[in-house]
This record gives C-alpha cells, structure tokens and sequence, in this order.
C-alpha cells in the first residue's frame, strides 16, 4: 500500500474514441468518484504526468500524437487503456482508419473494458495500474533486486 | 406519419450554381451537402431550408467531373466541401479555402469510394 | 446580500453529507437495469449462433462442432444485442462489470453441456428444439 | 510593428477534452485568421454500413458520439422508420423525448462544467459535474446505461418505464430545479464569469445565419431555429419556445444553454403528464427502400442523418452530419480578432464534440 503515499499524476488523451470513456474520465475527478482522494491528479501536461490513461483507438493520424505525448512522460510510467475501443478497437475495428487497440503502438498495463467503461471500473483500472507503477519504481531503483512481474511486459 | 415533406430535384452540374443563387436569395439556409457514390457515379446532395421547410438539390456527376463550388455564396460551404474531396475524391472547382485535402486527413485516399475493412471475421482466436 | 448567499452556501456544505461515494471503500451503485457483463448458462445453450450473428462487435464465438461458446471481454460492447435475440434465454446480463485485466487476455470460454432432449432427429441446428 | 506568427493549438492542449488542431495566426495577440484542421478521430464509421445490417446499425450510430448517443440513435431510428413508414406507438414516441431531454439536461450541464473549466473556475466544475450524476442516474436506472444508452431500436424502444418510475422522475425534479437554479444564477450573474465572457466571440444574427451556424450558437445570436419544432417524436404535443438571446457573444450562448436547461425540465414535466398507455415497438418486417434526411435537435444544434436504402438489408449509405461541423465556419468567424487568449473560452462556447464531427 506504499503507493498510496504517492501522488500520481494522470495525462489523459483522446485517442478516437467517442466521447463516453472520456467523460467518464473526468467524472472521476468530479466530486462523485473523485479520484484526487488518491491524490491523483489530471494534469495536461505529459511531463508532470505518471499515469497515461488513452480512451478510443489507435487511428492513423494519432498513432505519432501518441507515441510523441507517451516518449515525454518521464519513467516510470503506465499506460491504462480505457474502454472497449481503446483495448481492442470495438465496434469501429473494422473501419478503414482505426489500426485498433493501443497495445499496437504502445505498450499497456492495465486494460479497463466496458463500453463506456463506469467511473468505478476506471478507479479500479488505476489504482491497479498504481501498483504496477510502484513496481516499476522500484525496479528503476535498484534494477536487480527489485524483481517484477511487468518486465518486458507488451 | 410522415413528419416533413422533402422534395428532390435532379439537375445538371450546369444548372447548380444558378438553382443555389435562387436559395440563397430567397433566404434559405444551408443544411449540409453530401455526397454517396451509387454505382459507378456520385450522387451530390445540396440541401437548404427556410422556416422548416426542406428542399433537396441533387447532381449525379461521373468521377472526373469537377464540380463548382458554392462557397461563394454560402461561404460555410468550404466544410463540406472539403469533406467531399477528401473522402470522395470529388473534383471541387474555386473553394474560398481549399485544404488540398487535408482538412480529414484519412490513411488511405478517398476512402469512402471504395470502402476497405480490416479485422478478422467473427470466429478468430486473439 | 452577497455574504449572506455565501453563508447560505457555507452552512449548506458543512451540514449536508459529502456528495462523493467513496466507491472502493463502499461498492458502486448499481440499479436493475445497469449493464454489467454477459453470462451464459452452459447448460441451456442450443448453441444456434444467433448471438454470434448479431453482435454488432463480433466478440463472441460460438462453436457448435466444439461446444463452445466464447466471448472476448476486451471487445464486447455490453449492448443487450446477445440477450434480446437469444431464443433460449440462456444468456443474461449480470450487473458486475467486468473487471480490469492486467494483460490482453479477456477470452472467457465456456464449454456447452446442453443435452438435446430425445426427438425424432432433427438435422444441424437445435434452433427449433426448445424454443 | 506587427509580426505575422502561427501558433499551433491542439490536438492536446490542457483545456481541451478531445482533440482538434487550429493554426492560429497572429499579429501581436490578436489572432487575425484560423484555420482548422480534423481528422484525430476520424474512424470512417460510416462505412460500416456495408458490413452491418440496418438494425444492427443502430449500436454503430449510437456509438458516434458518448455524450448524445440516444439522440444519435433516435434520429438513425427514425429515419429508417421514415423511409419504411412504420408507425412507432405513441409510448414510444414520448419515452424517447423524456430520454432525449434527459440527454439534452446531462449534456448542457456537462458543457456547463467544461466551460467554467476553461474560464478557471474550477468550484463552478464540479458543481455542475456534481449535478449531472442525478441525471445519469436517472438514465442509467432507466435505459442501464450511463452515457451509451442504447435504449433506441427500430421501430420504437427496448426498454419501458414504469408510470410509478416516471411519477418519481417528475418529482426529483423538483430539488433537481432548485439545484440547478442556484448554479446557474452564477453562470447568469457573476461577475468573473461575466467578465470573461461579455463580448467575447461576436457572432452576428447575420453572419450566423449565413454560415450556418445551429443550435446554441445560432440561437445565442437570435436566430430561433430548433428542429424540435418539426415536430417529431412527441414534440409535436408539447408546448415550448426556442430559447434566443440577442447579444450573440460567449455570454448568450451560455445564457441559451442555461435557459434551455429549464426548457428541458419543463418538456419532461409536460412528457410524463401526457404520457399515453400502450406497445412500446411494432415489428419490423423487410428491408428499406427509399432515402430520408431525418433531421433533429441534438443539444449542439441540427443533426442530420442522411439514409439511403435500396431494398436489402445493408444501407447503401448512411451520412452523419453532426452540428460541430456547421458550426466551425462560424467558429472561425468568431476566432477571428479576438485576443488569444480568449481562444478556448471561444472554442469552448460552440460546445465542440469532435468525436461525433469526425465520425
């Protein structure tokens, strides 16, 4: 629970999605479900972030938009792909622009389905998704003790 | 129940500009313009209206004919018709801004002409 | 007059309850209708791949050769589509979202025990069986 | 001395929720000409229509866009019943305009939010955020989604409220309004907000006629278009006026959306007192033939759904215009002379949704 005494910071891109993840992410930092009481915050700038968090799917103009904000955030750092579109590509997979889910461009850590994914699936996704940054803290650290089950994770 | 009434009239590319000068005298607004290939062939739809009342102008051009715009007289027409031209390949003639197709940048050209799907059919492991 | 619409405004917030959930500390809210995840009663399934057909975002699988019925959680749109056209009414959708997966792994496979009743034989599809 | 630079903004900028790149030219800070550029969330999901059948189309429609998804799906519904002359029961037509204004209260709120964001008035945010979970409640206790409904099928609708359910509705309405009114005397009477807001953006009756600007943005400059007045769904029973300010700046248009939320309030009222007993579907037997511009009143402004069908059970098109589209030539109309940095209050106050612009 050593994460909890963090304050990770959270970027937050729309990748092609329609708009339902994405409002339901920031429903999580509205008072509701109010995310900042893990002392998350949404940030829009790639380079105070710690946490990815990509709605919709990759296409093929937000493939360099994506790599590019991913390359900036400092490490560690983990990508938590929310939604159906953005793991998978969902209904539009087959639309002639979308390449599909995030994990073909980048790699993800936590994958948050639900179509639109609820607020509390979200929390879950990165709370989840803190634990693995603290690994991968650690791991930076002191890279031979701290073992971890993320290395070469795709 | 029919909730409007919407008229359609087909007319010539040369007839375009004259039959849109008339609307945009008599007070009509804009809706949209869109285009959709039947056959071999693109259908183009102009569609105005004036206090709920809707009227559709139509042209049927082949692929090369270049069509003339008519942001000259509905200057948002540039969206739309950029739009056209990017996902259609329509030819349009004299656009106040013409984003040389860039204005929906899509990965392949004209996409909508002849659709492509990727992905798998509905039984595949991953 | 100002101070006073922020007095209002003040006392409002200390004596009313925090409007937050706190959800993992108290579980969500869920309501009757609320769309979770699909689960399939293996052992009413005549396997017809109507849901199959009509998923609008082909997640789910159904192999009658095999007796298996598979759906992809990271791709399943959780639409109801599955649930209306079944004609057994062997699906139906729980109220507990799937949850997050930590891999690209959300293939949930689930093995048909349905036993066709004995019937004069009927070729291919268990479709009119008991419907 | 003047110097003529491009600033890029976006496709990821801070006050931003979805992505849209506009080169802003500039002579010191004044920006003298914009020009904007999509295509970050283009997906082509109007080719699906080859690969989906017309009834499975409506999961694709509604998925447009997260924010009016039910409106989405009720005027791609509607115009395949148009082109098949269907006759949705009455019940029908009244839960999808209790559904709809619903959509229209959840998402005025929520543009309400995005925008004192903007103006830096991050208490004002959360308000309005905090009020617009009692109307995804509401939804999702009555269609079991929160921002994609799905409650919309051909040929009427899949899930019916019961009359106890809608009596509760109309009575949490009440503290609803009292909510709300406290918020929204701020959006009309603060002075922060007034002065970040007061004459910025000038968009005349005239030019927004003329380029087509809808919705908010035409109505905010006192042209009273609302497509509600066609009269479809149950509309055509109700009683109300198109909400229009004259002033035609970011202002009005905020002041449109905070009367139209009481608008709203006041047509679901009137929807559950005159809500009919009866089907809530009729069959749907062949395949459509025909074309139809079905056209309706999204909380941004006019939506058209373009249908064309020709007899099998794949469309041969199906055309999205969503109202963000004909509201960028207005937008870069209002652009143009502002000071930069009154940029994204401006963009903010056309209420972009880039997802359904984009398609």
């Amino acid at each position: 629970m050593t994460y909890l005494k963090r304050s990770p910071w959270i970027i937050h891109y729309d990748a092609s999605s329609c708009n339902g993840c994405d409002i339901e992410v920031l429903a999580c930092l509205t008072p509701m479900y109010d995310i900042e009481r893990f002392g998350i915050v949404n940030t829009g700038n790639p380079k105070h972030a710690d946490v990815f968090v990509v709605t919709g799917s990759i296409n093929e103009q937000n493939k360099a938009v994506i790599k590019n904000i991913y390359d900036q955030i400092p490490n560690p750092k983990v990508v938590v792909a929310v939604g159906i579109c953005a793991t998978s590509g969902g209904v539009f997979r087959e639309c002639y622009n979308v390449c599909g889910g995030i994990d073909k461009i980048i790699p993800v850590d936590v994958y948050v389905p639900g179509c639109a994914a609820r607020p509390e699936s979200i929390i879950d996704g990165i709370v989840k998704s803190l634990g693995i940054l603290e690994e991968k803290r650690l791991k930076m650290k002191n890279p031979d003790t701290g073992q971890s089950s993320t290395v070469g994770r795709k | 129940m029919k909730i409007e009434e919407q008229t359609t009239i087909v007319i010539g590319v040369e007839h375009l500009i004259g039959r849109v000068e008339q609307f945009r005298k008599g007070g009509y607004r804009l809706v949209q313009l869109n285009c959709s290939k039947i056959g071999e062939q693109f259908e183009i739809n102009y569609c105005f209206e004036r206090e709920y009342r809707f009227e559709n102008i139509r042209i049927v051009i082949d692929f090369e004919t270049e069509v003339p715009s008519i942001s000259g007289m509905y200057w948002g027409a540039f969206v739309y018709e950029n739009e056209m031209h990017d996902l259609y390949g329509v030819a349009v003639k004299g656009m106040n801004i013409d984003f040389q197709g860039n204005f929906i940048r899509t990965s392949v050209q004209y996409p909508f002409r002849n659709p492509s799907f990727q992905g798998e059919g509905p039984c595949q492991e991953k | 007059m100002a101070f006073f619409e922020m007095a209002k405004t003040a006392i409002r917030t200390v004596v009313s309850r925090p409007a937050t959930l706190m959800y993992p500390a108290r579980p969500g809210k869920k309501t009757g209708l609320s769309r979770g995840h699909v689960v399939i009663d293996p052992s009413r399934c005549i396997s017809c791949g109507m849901c199959m057909k009509k998923c609008p975002s082909e997640a789910i699988c159904v192999e009658k050769d095999e007796r298996i019925w598979r759906i992809d959680r990271l791709r399943c749109v959780v639409c109801n589509s599955c649930i209306e056209v079944c004609p057994v009414k062997c699906l139906r959708m729980d109220l507990q979202y799937s949850p997050a997966l930590l891999s690209h792994s959300g293939l949930e496979t689930f093995l048909i025990t349905y036993v066709k009743p004995e019937r004069p034989k009927k070729s291919e599809t268990g479709e009119n069986a008991d419907a | 001395m003047s110097r003529k630079i491009v600033i890029p903004f976006g496709p990821q900028h801070p006050v931003l929720p979805e992505p849209i790149h506009l080169d802003l030219v500039l002579e010191d800070e004044t920006v003298v000409d914009v020009i904007p550029s999509i295509g970050y969330i283009h997906r082509g999901l109007e080719t699906l229509v080859a690969k989906r059948e017309f009834t499975e189309y409506v999961y694709i429609a509604e998925r447009t866009c997260g924010i009016c998804s039910f409106i989405h799906g009720l005027t791609y519904c509607q115009g395949v019943e148009q082109i098949m002359d269907l006759e949705v029961p009455p019940r029908a037509h009244y839960l999808r305009t209790i559904w709809s204004e619903y959509s229209r209260l959840h998402s005025h709120l929520l543009w309400l939010g995005l925008f004192a964001d903007a103006m830096g008035f991050e208490n004002l945010f959360m308000n309005s955020w905090r009020l617009r979970e009692f109307v995804l409640d509401i939804l999702e206790e009555t269609t079991g989604g929160r921002v994609i409904q799905g409650s919309c099928k051909i040929g009427g609708v899949r899930k019916d409220i019961s009359n106890e359910k809608l009596a509760s509705m109309a009575a949490d309405l009440k503290g609803f309004e009292a909510e709300l009114s406290d918020l929204s005397d701020v959006f009309l009477h603060d002075d922060s907000v007034k002065s970040r807001l007061v004459d910025v953006g000038k968009l005349t009756r005239t030019d927004a006629y003329d380029l087509g600007a809808m919705g908010p943005v035409a109505r905010g400059s006192g042209v009273g278009i609302d497509l509600r007045k066609t009269g479809y769904a149950a509309y055509r029973d109700l009683r109300f006026e198109p909400v229009t300010e004259t002033a035609g700046d970011s202002y009005a248009r905020c002041a449109v959306r905070v009367r139209e939320l009481f608008g709203s309030i006041d047509l679901i009222r009137q929807a559950i007192e005159k809500i009919p007993e009866g089907d809530i579907e009729v069959k749907v037997k062949g395949n459509p033939d025909g074309e139809y511009f079905s056209r309706s009143e999204q909380p941004r402004g006019e939506l058209v759904h373009y249908l064309k069908a020709n007899g099998s059970k794949h469309l041969v098109r199906s055309r999205i215009r969503t109202p963000t589209l004909t509201n960028i030539p207005p937008l870069v109309k209002m652009l143009q002379g502002c000071e930069l940095a009154d940029v994204p209050v401006i963009v903010l106050s056309i209420d972009p949704c880039i997802g359904c612009t984009e398609r």
